[in-house]
């Protein structure tokens, strides 16, 4: 019996003490006509032998191409160590640190995230984590809603240069709450928001502002005159920040003008900083704000105390915020959160240092410039907007994306992002990644496919349409 | 000692850092950072020796007896582990085509079948992160639902006094308002006070079945009955299903929707916190309104069968997506690779070793007298012990009790929880531990109590065996220490 | 630097401290004539993410085809628990537990170990480990001629149905002690010794002789007969066991009449328990002996002892027959073992405890008969013994093994060990394993290549030698 | 608790077991096993958590400062485990043929290249399973090239007093008697003793340099050159080359063989005593005797570089094998990983900072009033303080010390070894130390100096903090006890 330790004997000796004749017994309180029949499309059970070569199956039939894709999803490296010691059982399989002087392993750490997290936006508290980015936007937004006493409107300002899926997101999750989500459009040369274009938008009272750096596009924001903008129309900024390119960009804690405090509230993915892709998750919501708010922030958080010795220690605090306290009146009904990750991510900020961190982001800027530069000369791919970038920028092509991106993944490679659903005004669209795990290389095999399929014709990419993939 | 007191200024951990590349040009000066954030600066070797020192300071499945009530700390297989990190998994990016992403989109059909079949519902997405986000996404679809028929009026969910506080969280960060319903003495809803609840305000009920009282609810079709024709809907935690699998399904007792936390009954780690997944079931009507993505099957007539992600376009009434993209893959390919290694049989047995291991522990506390919350009942997977006696008659509290047991080498229960109980260890073994374990636990507990009545002392001055004492809680809260900022 | 932690500023300051200028003066006492040029033909260093890609590109160089080779390495199923603990690294950086008070983790699972493989061998003593299997046969030999002090002959006989290369090895590492090996023919229609054969090797005093049970050709020895013909004759009996078969078949210990107390020494590999094959090692050597003969024993031993309060604890203990204390006296030189492979081994005895391990060693050895039965109905396939066997057979094939096996890892199968170089005598003969691990698909794949193979002309063979395989 | 302790009668695990197959018919009933070996019967959950609690139980260089002298507990970067485990490695059959196993034979060949360029040597063989079997490869080869030119009456082998205990045992093991050269007071070895000691018997000299004694031996060339002379060969024992890599090489100094235990220099970890390599370099004139296996690069026309395993017949004088596959392989890649990370540049400053660590360490020990064994030379990677003044005026000993050690979180240094030095503690801190583990470690030899002192019954008790005090050792080797046989 898989996982289940009781022999023959022990069951009889139990069922004694209870008075029971047989396990079926213990269910007589559930009505017989309510009984489940046998789980017929349930298949029967496995060995780990056979489990295993069925996962090492599927595992294989997923196409493991040369990624420059990202849109919210990055590949970085990882050190090995970081993995290995998150999954240790006493990280792995504890619960929530409810019983303190049990859990001083995770609590600590949890306090050094919140540390880091902070050192690296610039922000004064951290919590725990939100579940990721995009729900973290969400939580960001309600609580800015709590928190900017000056405002009534629950009016937000969202730019579209936005993830698209964090707004979709967002909409879903502050829909019951008569939020009101309002879009500010980009400047189609930039690829940025103009200040003017939010002052458009921006009728009387705003509660808050959301402004995504790097935005979706990979550009560049003018984060100080916006910010700037919005402190002095006592608008809220919310941030939404690449952590890995917080390392080299100013952080959202030193946005605008230095007596405003920088962004009232910043939060992101943290996926970028010791996750590996795995399909979409599990990552981690990053979510900080100004000391102020910090009783409107949803969430755990974990604080440095003492016990009856004098000798420090962490607890969790603050817990009067949370549902399992305050139930109907909490500031989110989070409870479980995205610890493991943190775990590891806390390790990896760790082993990098700021040093590390910078080099890896100026390395996915580099790799991008190269990419960019070989590809944009390609004939048919020109670059879409001129502002300043990170990792990722918008080509546009002769042919429609969707169809270049099936010639290169018959090559093995992934090649971006199809943008024509989300913003079909851009036209053929394309937005690329590199990270530093971009070697020459494989820079060289992108611009080579890319040649290719630029030059063929439609009907050659037709032909070859089920050709066995690398 | 925290890791930034290891620190060094310039020391790095070179091995994991591309080499340093001027920094390109190109990007205004204001858009740049000024200083470096002050992370720790570290070696390799410092890292690792002080992050494995802090994981031995926690307890875990892996280390001690957990019986934590209302969180199911079974054993987490290492193989699910190891599986669901496979490089092809791990590898794979969020938006990768859907036909080369056919590996992992099969695991993910297939756990949507076998979640359906195991609770007797029509349709599952794994899309939320946890058990308070498939709250969120069903107590949301019902108000769908209801927005659906313009049937506009029933702002109000209803929430027993014993549910667990994510439930009226949910209902109002949905935009309902909320109604407690009273549980009898004999853990059964009071079902006169539902009746005089109900009406057109009422968009649905709560429940969690078996409740977290331990005990199931009788009269569970009569609830039903009162919800569906007061135009209601039911709702299902189903954060534990322990209790009950394969030998009762919420489908059949007239649940509309539930969510699942595969982090407790599917087996997938809690990691000290999370990553989880509540994914969430409904009935036929609300299938339009499941949140994205889902995944579907269809029949392809050149390869055979192929897999892909439902969309918008195909599903326009969905509440839609609550997370950037698949929920958390990594956790719902633990509890698939669990649920193929249970089987049919498996998971019925879950129930009976849950619900066994817990009877047995619940009638040998009887048998030590120790005092039920509720007596004369079955338990289910859990049960309830209170000691308001012991606190009154020897001054020591629930909260000491739970400390002591952590010097004895076995965590403590939930404490405090549910609210009804004054006093109360809410005890959960699962029914991956041996019986040694749990009269292991039990010895420790009745030690305990006569402790209480020779040596309170030592109760209160519990733990002392553990890295740190008692810790000041309320300090905590009013001198707040959130980040290292130096000494 | 790689995993060199010094800031410059420390550096410094440590060197003040030792009155040095430089860290060159540090070598100061070396001649300078003899100081080493830089070291052109070692590559420059590299960062773990380059490390990481070249050594998956290595890894994926390596084909990775059905396994039915066996011949002292065996592809087991080995549950994800048995390495994920082994390699914490408490256990994976710990010395040798030299500070016993500091090493009880070590200490005590190497003591159960030791009781473990007691009890499968049906032993009384068992060291910590061996380096492997063949070395340990070695070191048994060199064991038995110290032990039998009833003979001086330092004569041992070996049957050639013991593996080759622990023949070999033998041969070289007694090679300088006077000690003759001395052959012993099987008989060519069970594969197994025959007492008489025996008989007619042994001239007068023998002080050993080595029995492989299951042996190389995977058949079985009668072990009973031939250990007692061995005790009447004051020869000690060195059983060469493989301990998964073990499980099933009649421990050493209980070779022979009760009343001689079973095999003297046994040895063999522990690979099959926990091991994986990894290209050769690390496995480690089992070596287990009677009471009498444990001052006699080589490497690590550990005892079970009292602290200062009477509290159970673990030590290594006799160490007076060791090199760092007996130095040229003492019983072997042996000094690290393989010890994590012992660690690895242990928590996989313990999950798969004697059912686990019965029901496994079932599964082979099923497994076997159902290949062997589908390839002798095989045209040109036919048995080569009929003594009774484990998950091995011999197979006479009317081709050249050599040219058979290159025919089948053309299809992706690595079809058994070509015994045409080491027993000549046997013709075209082909050992053929099956693990647990072969499902029926695949020996039904096995099957099918074999048919083709077997069909298909010498010329064809030649045709597709430089095909993709998979 | 022995796990033994927590079996059950019939309790199994049952997700890792085939189904019970019948046992098959046709083998002979005696042949069979009568009763079930009497291992532990538990479940994986006990079995997970009963060795991750025994884990704990260790020091570790991942938990710990471990200067433990003459073994280098160096940082085992994670990596290298993590890269040595890859599918493509773990699952290679040994005896795949050669052209399906070219990534592995690939890596051995550039160990094999990258060990020679370090050492000075003209090849290798990575076959020796430690150090001991690499010593033993060594010393064989030196007999038998003498054999081979028919010089048989070369029977002695010389090894100074500060040898390991390896080398002289390893000696005898190759059928040689040993003659013990004395070490002089400054810890160079006693040149004039050596002349009188070699002679046409000699078949050669083991040395260590640095010594056992952390001192470079200065006059390697007047050595080399009287044995050389004699008609013997030099064996070089490079279990540790961390204190010279890049900065001399054996092949330099005149050795014609040498071992270099990877597990050690090259960082692959000491898993709790072993596995190893002790991987042999020779001079060219040795290179016919090389243990086998030994991969070859051949260029192939058809498919440009290939690697193959060198057989009996391409080295008919080899001295054969010395196990039953490749050495091991595990081990191996390990030390390659490691090295590939290194590079040329990584590997000078390994004995730089090694050098600079335990010169820093020496420093700060003279400065803090230590007795060090040799005064006045510079420290290799390691050095030696004798406590015999501390031992004669406080009564206690080095022992007691190490003990200490342990209770204030710092694994002890090598105790007793060299034997010529009394009370001698040989500390080694390696290169991957940060400097405050360093200083922490010498506040913490002080204060249990001051405690020797003041409180010596302290040391006499030490350790307290552990799981179990201070062991019986002679108890353990008069009452043997080495299997549990049930209580
Ligand atoms: C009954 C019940 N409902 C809901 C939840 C919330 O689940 P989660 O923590 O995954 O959000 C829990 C978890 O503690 C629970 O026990
Ligand atoms: C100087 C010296 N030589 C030889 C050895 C023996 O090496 P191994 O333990 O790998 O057999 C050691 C290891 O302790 C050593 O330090």
């Amino acid at each position: 019996m898989p996982f289940i330790p009781h022999t023959g004997q022990e069951i009889t000796q139990m069922l004694d003490t209870i008075g029971a004749d047989s396990i079926d017994d213990l269910f007589d309180e559930i009505p017989e006509h309510l009984r489940a029949a046998v789980m017929e499309a349930i298949p029967q059970g496995m060995n780990e032998m056979e489990v295993s070569r069925l996962m090492h199956q599927r595992a294989g039939l997923n196409t493991r191409a040369l990624c420059f894709l990202g849109a919210g999803s990055y590949q970085h490296h990882i050190p090995a160590a970081v993995w290995e010691i998150t999954t240790r059982g006493e990280f792995y399989s504890a619960y929530t640190p409810y019983q303190a002087e049990a859990s001083q392993g995770t609590l600590q750490l949890t306090y050094e995230y919140q540390s880091m997290m902070t050192a690296l936006t610039a922000m004064d508290v951290s919590n725990a984590s939100m579940y990721d980015g995009a729900s973290s936007l969400a939580e960001a937004i309600l609580m800015s809603v709590r928190a900017n006493r000056k405002s009534k409107s629950r009016k937000i300002l969202i730019p579209t240069t936005v993830n698209p899926v964090y707004r979709q997101t967002a909409h879903t999750i502050v829909n019951g709450q008569q939020i009101e989500l309002l879009d500010v459009p980009y400047d189609e040369t930039t690829g940025t928001v103009k200040l003017e274009q939010i002052k458009q938008q921006c009728e009387g009272d705003i509660t808050a502002l959301v402004l995504q750096q790097p935005n979706f596009f990979g550009c560049l924001e003018a984060v100080d005159e916006i910010t700037d903008w919005a402190h002095e129309n006592n608008i809220l900024v919310i941030a939404v920040i690449n952590p890995l390119a917080a390392a080299i960009l100013k952080p959202p804690g030193e946005w605008g003008a230095e007596e405003h405090g920088g962004a009232d509230i910043a939060c992101g993915d943290g996926q970028p900083l010791g996750a590996p892709m795995s399909a979409g998750g599990p990552y981690y919501g990053l979510l900080c704000c100004k000391q102020a708010y910090v009783r409107q922030m949803p969430g755990r958080i974990v604080g440095r105390t003492v016990d009856l010795d004098g000798k420090e220690g962490f607890v969790l605090t603050l817990q009067a915020r949370e549902q399992h306290i305050r139930r109907s009146k909490a500031t989110s009904n989070i409870c479980t959160n995205q610890g493991l990750v943190v775990t590891a991510s806390t390790i990896h900020m760790a082993i990098m240092g700021a040093t590390g961190l910078e080099n890896t982001a100026a390395a996915c800027l580099a790799n991008n410039n190269k990419l960019v530069e070989c590809l944009t000369a390609i004939d048919g791919v020109e670059k879409s907007f001129d502002a300043a970038h990170f990792h990722e920028t918008v080509l546009r092509l002769k042919k429609p994306a969707a169809e270049v991106l099936k010639g290169l993944i018959q090559k093995g490679i992934l090649g971006g992002y199809d943008l024509s659903l989300d913003y079909p005004e851009l036209g053929n669209a394309l937005l690329v990644c590199t990270t530093e795990m971009r070697s020459q290389d494989d820079i060289n095999a992108y611009v080579e496919a890319m040649k290719e399929v630029m030059t063929r014709s439609d009907s050659d990419l037709g032909l070859v349409q089920d050709t066995v993939l690398c | 000692m925290l890791i930034f007191e290891h620190s060094s200024p310039g020391r790095k951990g070179a091995p994991q850092s591309p080499s340093a590349e001027a920094m390109p040009t190109g990007i205004p000066e204001n858009l740049l950072r000024k200083n470096s954030a002050s992370l720790p600066e570290v070696s390799e070797l410092q890292a690792v020796r002080h992050y494995t020192r802090l994981s031995q300071k926690n307890f875990s499945i892996d280390t001690e007896f957990y019986p934590l009530g209302s969180c199911t700390m079974k054993y987490n297989p290492r193989a699910c582990n190891t599986l669901a990190m496979l490089p092809g998994f791990l590898d794979a990016h969020p938006l990768t085509p859907d036909e080369q992403n056919q590996g992992f989109l099969a695991c993910m059909f297939d756990l949507q079948s076998m979640l359906c079949e195991a609770t007797g519902m029509a349709a599952f997405s794994l899309a939320p992160m946890a058990g308070a986000q498939g709250e969120f996404a069903g107590v949301a679809m019902i108000g769908a639902y209801h927005r659906s028929r313009g049937d506009d009026a029933r702002r109000e969910i209803l929430v027993p006094d014993a549910a667990h506080g994510t439930n009226p969280a949910t209902a109002v960060m949905c935009g309902f308002t909320v109604r407690e319903i009273p549980t009898l003495d004999n853990g059964d809803v009071d079902l006169e006070a539902l009746q005089q609840a109900v009406g057109p305000q009422t968009a649905g009920l709560m429940l969690t079945n078996p409740s977290t009282l331990g005990v199931f609810e009788r009269n569970i079709e009569a609830i039903a009955r009162v919800i569906h024709e007061a135009g209601g809907l039911l709702y299902y935690d189903g954060a534990n299903l322990n209790a009950i699998l394969g030998k009762i399904r919420p489908g059949d007792m007239g649940f509309d929707v539930i969510h699942s936390n595969l982090h407790k009954t599917f087996s997938t780690p809690h990691g000290g916190g999370g990553p989880g997944s509540g994914a969430v079931g409904v009935a036929e009507r609300l299938k339009p309104f499941l949140p994205l993505p889902v995944v579907t099957k269809e029949a392809d007539t050149q390869r055979g069968e192929s897999y892909r992600y439902l969309t918008a376009s195909d599903r326009p009434q969905s509440i839609g997506r609550l997370s950037a993209f698949m929920g958390n893959p990594g956790v719902l390919l633990r509890a698939y690779i669990y649920m193929r290694f249970l089987g049919r049989e498996g998971m019925v047995r879950v129930a009976e070793f849950a619900t066994l291991n817990a009877n047995y522990m619940m009638a040998e506390a009887k048998r030590r007298g120790f005092t039920l919350a509720i007596d004369n009942r079955r338990a289910s997977h859990e049960f309830i012990i209170t000691l308001k006696n012991e606190a009154r008659d020897y001054h020591v509290s629930a909260m000491d009790f739970a400390k002591r047991l952590l010097d004895l080498g076995y965590h403590a229960p939930t404490t405090y929880f549910p609210l009804l109980v004054p006093e109360c260890l809410l005890i959960e073994p699962t029914e991956s531990e041996a019986r040694e374990a749990l009269d292991g636990f039990m010895d420790a507990l009745e030690q305990i109590r006569n402790e209480a009545q020779e040596t309170p002392e030592l109760l209160h001055a519990a733990p002392q065996t553990l890295p740190v004492k008692r810790l000041d809680e309320v300090r905590a809260a009013r001198q707040l220490d959130l980040a290292y900022k130096g000494r």
